[in-house]
């Protein structure tokens, strides 16, 4: 029996061994560290735009990527640092782009909000919101003309429910059988509009049976629960029986951006879910189920701090980009 | 402008755009703000502010993320009776709600025999220089003085965010008004009561007899910044403000011209299809043109998204110091 | 006991007295005779742009329209002339403006697809496929803070129901529960498509679940029926209760517009279809019912055909605009 | 152009558009046509006509009415080594799809930093004169010419409307091709082999010495007939069928204006801030200005929502008379 499987775990978090588990924390505490760093960085002043940070939120970008395959694609939002990490991104190259260098993901060109890692198989953040959504459909047309067996994953908010494009995009997915995966990460704001708000029905993945897909409707911060239905959506996109919809219901403690002053909801509220802190809970059960002993689990988050604190020293020495090449890559030659 | 002679107050642009939307709340109930944010939040840019609290979440209305609809939910409520004031948070998600506003708030009235009419106001916070980069950057307005029915303005001073804005409500035809981020915390004088700034006139920010420069919203500023510097060079700038793209004041700006004999067209937009060419255009085929002793020079923005790092981000769109080179150029070019 | 509650009728058709009946008769004659000489209109070129016959379709447009007060607003389509007459316009100054006359509702600057009689509560047909649906959200806000009473229904096609459109006013419709009626008519196709490969879901009302909204699915050519219902999705707009969502299944018989060959259709379904002509269906069961004898329908639509002809006529005689007033009413003044 | 010497064959416009995507799809199993009632129903101007019987339809395929989604599911597929095709049923619709155009197509590769691209080609039937009023009419591709990203083209001859479209398949970037909706049964010589006309150059259709008109799209055929009526009257003019309005061929338009010294721009989109503005903008900021001996003239649609009353419809575009008419006054002008 290997460790993964001692018993009275929940299935979700059986279904994992040590190295996944491993992987999977060690990509929480990156993102953690990684937008810890970011603000750090906004208020040192090394960043001139705004950013959206999803500390609190990181079970769910890394529970339902890590089920992808290598070659599988994911389109992210404007709060997408966690799922180009959760997807394998290099933050020092993260970092790089944020600070505006030729070195970043994106040539400084981009910023926070449009971090893509093309070759790893982020096919981008997207500043408006819902963006992306349409464009997973014409992912998914490719991989089915293309036979090639991939899967494409597409994150956005609860906010982003609401467009226009959250229903054309699940409705064009399930007509075609699309191999996608439809992440919905609700933490109850779109900005400032509470989700009870914003719509008339209590859950996004309420809405899947408006589409013929299935609805997932889950506790977004519990890595190994996330993991289990997001292998389920993904096999099912894999083998040609078409999208699902999966809602993870999470929270972010940061302010939408950097202009927010939470007026609309109470620290009492935010306290409330600090105390669900997703790492947290995985570390606790891990420990509970003597997966993994306190030393072990100090020097994960030990060396995520390390490789954050890296990234950001080899981010700020990077080259700026050189103001003659303003207008290249406009167009593709 | 004749200002009435009040009290000398201060307000920024954002303040000014609020209080004339609580004015226009308070003398017409018809009145009403929704959009994205703009109750309890007070607006991604703080515009709206307190209004919420003042008039309470039936006349200030967040509204879902769903720029399409409420721009149809600002024609439907508009042709029934009320005055609609609609913020879309960047001018960028407008591209979202075009069908409405192009096909439908745009032709309402022409499409219905003039039977209805289509009295409501968006605002659309534009522009670059905030590091948001190429999808909360853009400059769009050009896109709209291309569609008949509608009036799009471009307040750049606190004192005309509110006038215009309280002579938007009231107009009975849809007006887009872009307002520029980087504007949004410059003060000026603005009167305390609810005055007009009427749509479709420039304004003359500085007089001069060498060349024309017509800035629009935020390069209308500069403009006036750079003629300053320009003055001391010893060239002697007319700086117009435009104010309103559409509908253009085409004669403050030929009967500038033809005094000066040159001009230059300051946009922020992409150089291409930008504003300026219009007004260009517009000179260049009327009589003024035999006027004109140079060449009609554009400065608009780069061909380019705008980039997210801020060094290449301010050389995508017009500086103070390109407007004084391209005027000192434009000047001396008979003389060289 | 008086005549419209004869023993052994439908409730649905008992509760409408024989001026109601008489009433929605006339209409439904109207609305086919109109689009009877609309295509021959169009043959004798007489008609210069496309047009899109509601055939087949007339229980829905009159039926639904039947509980609504005068002083209601409705918002129509691009198969919009059934609305308008069912809504209670001229037919002649309707034939006005599809002859492009200064008379018509519209002064002949907007022809089929854009008839509207702002004063007799028609806000309008579109042009736009889900147009109206965000519009109607607006007069619902107008409604609700102008506290006047009133009731938009606002119509759709079974194709409008993918547009984005759809989903962002039937959302915002309802949490601010607005005293909005959302009428589908599914006559199977948008243009070529077939309902079956444009959706995932059976019905369009099947989509009401995911705002929270009530969904009606209909037999759309059953005159009393959807009278019925539509009473019932008034009442509760009216009372500040909310929208609902009412889907009519219907037919159309001609092809969607002119250029239409038919090409995705069968000959026997439209057979099929025509055999279930909602004019026939309601007088055969009202006849079946003594309520009115053959010589009494027959001067109905012998009347209505009289009103269309002379509405032709008095259409062909009207003066065409004058080219100097191009550009009047691009801006109200 | 060259063209190859093959067989003289005469083609309708939509026929050689038909021709062109089967041949691209044909040669390329990347190449995929989609949009609505583009499958069995041929398409709503008969353009696809039979091609899903020749392709089947996993390649040509109808999508529900979903202008935005169909525009991001372009996208979605170019991005990841597709070569989509979408038709947009009528350009007007295109204000459901801004957002997927304008924000991503447009600026993926640049927000990229060059490491996508975004291989899309969008048809886009526009224009009036069929009787469909002011929300299936619309001339609206100055608006992408204003966007860095994308190109924009406008065939006005079965020739072109074959070889551009090809040569725009073949490009990495996005390109929306405005087909004017009555030229798709005029007909014209098309070679049968798979040709590429370049894009961005203009093709100087008649050589004169008076006057340059310039046109775009059918405008480019009107412009021709009048010249040869100009002829008849003694008056020379040089005929440009622009093709391209993004990039512009700017290089052609001066070289002629330089030899006739008078402009004339000719196009069907509402007049103000259409193409015509910056066509004139650009020879008015350059060294041409100084060969102008007239101002430059737009003839561009009236601002006005196209009406329905075909009288009226008419009267909202240029027509051959008013070509007429204006090169006459511009080349009398100097004689008066
Ligand atoms: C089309 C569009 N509308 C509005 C915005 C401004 N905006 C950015 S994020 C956001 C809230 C999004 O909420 P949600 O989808 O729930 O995502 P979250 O921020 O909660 O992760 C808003 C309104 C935008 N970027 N794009
Ligand atoms: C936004 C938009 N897309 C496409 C069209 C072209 N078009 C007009 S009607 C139609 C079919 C509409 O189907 P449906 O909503 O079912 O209404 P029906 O014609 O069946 O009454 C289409 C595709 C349009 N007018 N508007
Ligand atoms: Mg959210
Ligand atoms: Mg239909």
């Amino acid at each position: 029996m290997s460790a993964h499987q001692k018993p009275n775990q929940r299935p979700e978090l059986a279904a994992l061994d040590d190295a996944t588990v491993a992987q999977a924390l060690t990509r929480m505490h990156l993102i953690r560290k990684f937008e810890e760093a970011a603000e750090a960085s906004y208020m040192r002043g090394l960043i001139h735009g705004t950013m959206h940070l999803s500390i609190g939120q990181e079970a769910s970008a890394v529970g339902t990527t890590l089920p992808l395959e290598a070659h599988d694609y994911i389109l992210s939002t404007h709060r997408g640092h966690g799922h180009c990490i959760a997807r394998g991104a290099e933050p020092k190259l993260m970092f790089a782009e944020f600070f505006g260098k030729e070195t970043g993901y994106c040539k400084g060109r981009g910023g926070s909000m449009h971090i893509a890692d093309v070759e790893g198989g982020n096919l981008g953040a997207n500043g408006i919101v819902g963006g992306g959504l349409p464009i997973a459909v014409g992912v998914g047309m490719s991989i089915k003309a293309q036979k090639n067996g991939r899967v494409c994953m597409v994150f956005f908010g609860d906010g982003a429910s609401n467009e226009g494009a959250f229903h054309e995009a699940l409705n064009m997915a399930s007509i075609w059988k699309l191999p996608v995966v439809f992440v919905c990460e609700n933490n109850k704001y779109g900005m400032s509009m509470d989700i009870g708000r914003a719509m008339a029905v209590p859950n996004v993945a309420d809405r899947a049976a408006a589409y013929g897909m299935p609805g997932h409707c889950l506790d977004g911060n519990d890595l190994a629960g996330v993991a289990a239905v997001a292998a389920v959506a993904i096999a099912r996109a894999r083998s040609g029986e078409g999208p699902s919809l999966i809602e993870c219901k999470t929270y972010r403690w940061r302010g939408h951006s950097k202009s927010d002053r939470n007026l609309y909801r109470s620290k009492e509220e935010i306290e409330e879910w600090r105390s669900q802190d997703p790492i947290r809970r995985l570390e606790d059960e891990l420990k509970a189920h003597d997966r993994f002993d306190a030393a072990a689990l100090m020097k994960l988050e030990e060396d995520a701090q390390r490789d954050i604190d890296a990234a950001v020293e080899f981010a700020r020495a990077c080259p700026d980009p050189d103001p003659k090449d303003l207008t290249r890559d406009v167009y593709a030659l | 402008m004749l200002e009435p002679a009040t009290e000398i107050r201060e307000l920024s642009y954002a303040e000014a755009v609020r209080e004339a939307l609580g004015q226009a709340m308070e003398a017409d109930e018809r009145v009403f703000l929704f959009g994205e944010d703009v109750g309890v939040y007070g607006g991604a840019f703080g515009v709206s502010g307190d209004l919420v609290h003042r008039f309470g979440t039936d006349r200030v209305i967040d509204t879902p993320i769903s720029e399409l609809g409420i721009a149809g939910a600002a024609v439907g409520a508009a042709i029934t009776g009320m005055r609609p004031v609609l913020e879309i948070q960047f001018s960028d998600f407008v591209t979202l709600a075009m069908e409405q506003l192009v096909n439908q708030a745009a032709k309402i009235r022409f499409m219905f025999g003039g039977k209805a009419s289509v009295p409501m106001v968006v605002r659309l916070p534009g522009g670059s220089g905030t590091g948001a980069a190429a999808q909360h950057s853009q400059s769009l307005e050009a896109w709209f003085a291309h569609v008949p029915g509608l009036k799009v303005l471009q307040p750049s001073t606190p004192h005309d965010a509110k006038g215009m804005l309280l002579a938007a409500i009231d107009d009975p035809n849809p007006v887009l008004i872009f307002e520029h981020k980087l504007l949004y915390k410059t003060k000026g004088h603005v009167p305390a009561e609810a005055y007009r700034v009427p749509i479709g006139k420039a304004a003359i920010r500085r007089e001069g007899t060498d060349v024309t420069i017509v800035g629009s919203s935020i390069m209308a500023r500069k403009a006036e910044a750079a003629a300053e510097r320009l003055a001391s060079d010893g060239i002697s700038a007319e700086v117009i403000d435009l104010r309103s793209i559409r509908p253009i004041d085409f004669a403050t700006i030929a009967e500038s011209v033809r005094k000066t004999h040159r001009l230059l067209v300051v946009y922020e937009g992409v150089k291409t299809m930008g504003i300026g060419a219009e007004i260009s255009a517009m000179i260049a085929e009327s009589e003024v043109f035999d006027f004109l002793d140079a060449p009609i020079i554009r400065l608009g923005g780069a061909d380019v998204p705008i980039p997210y790092n801020p060094v290449l981000e301010k050389a995508a769109v017009p500086q103070e110091d390109d407007i004084v080179a391209a005027a000192t150029n434009l000047v001396r070019r008979g003389e060289a």
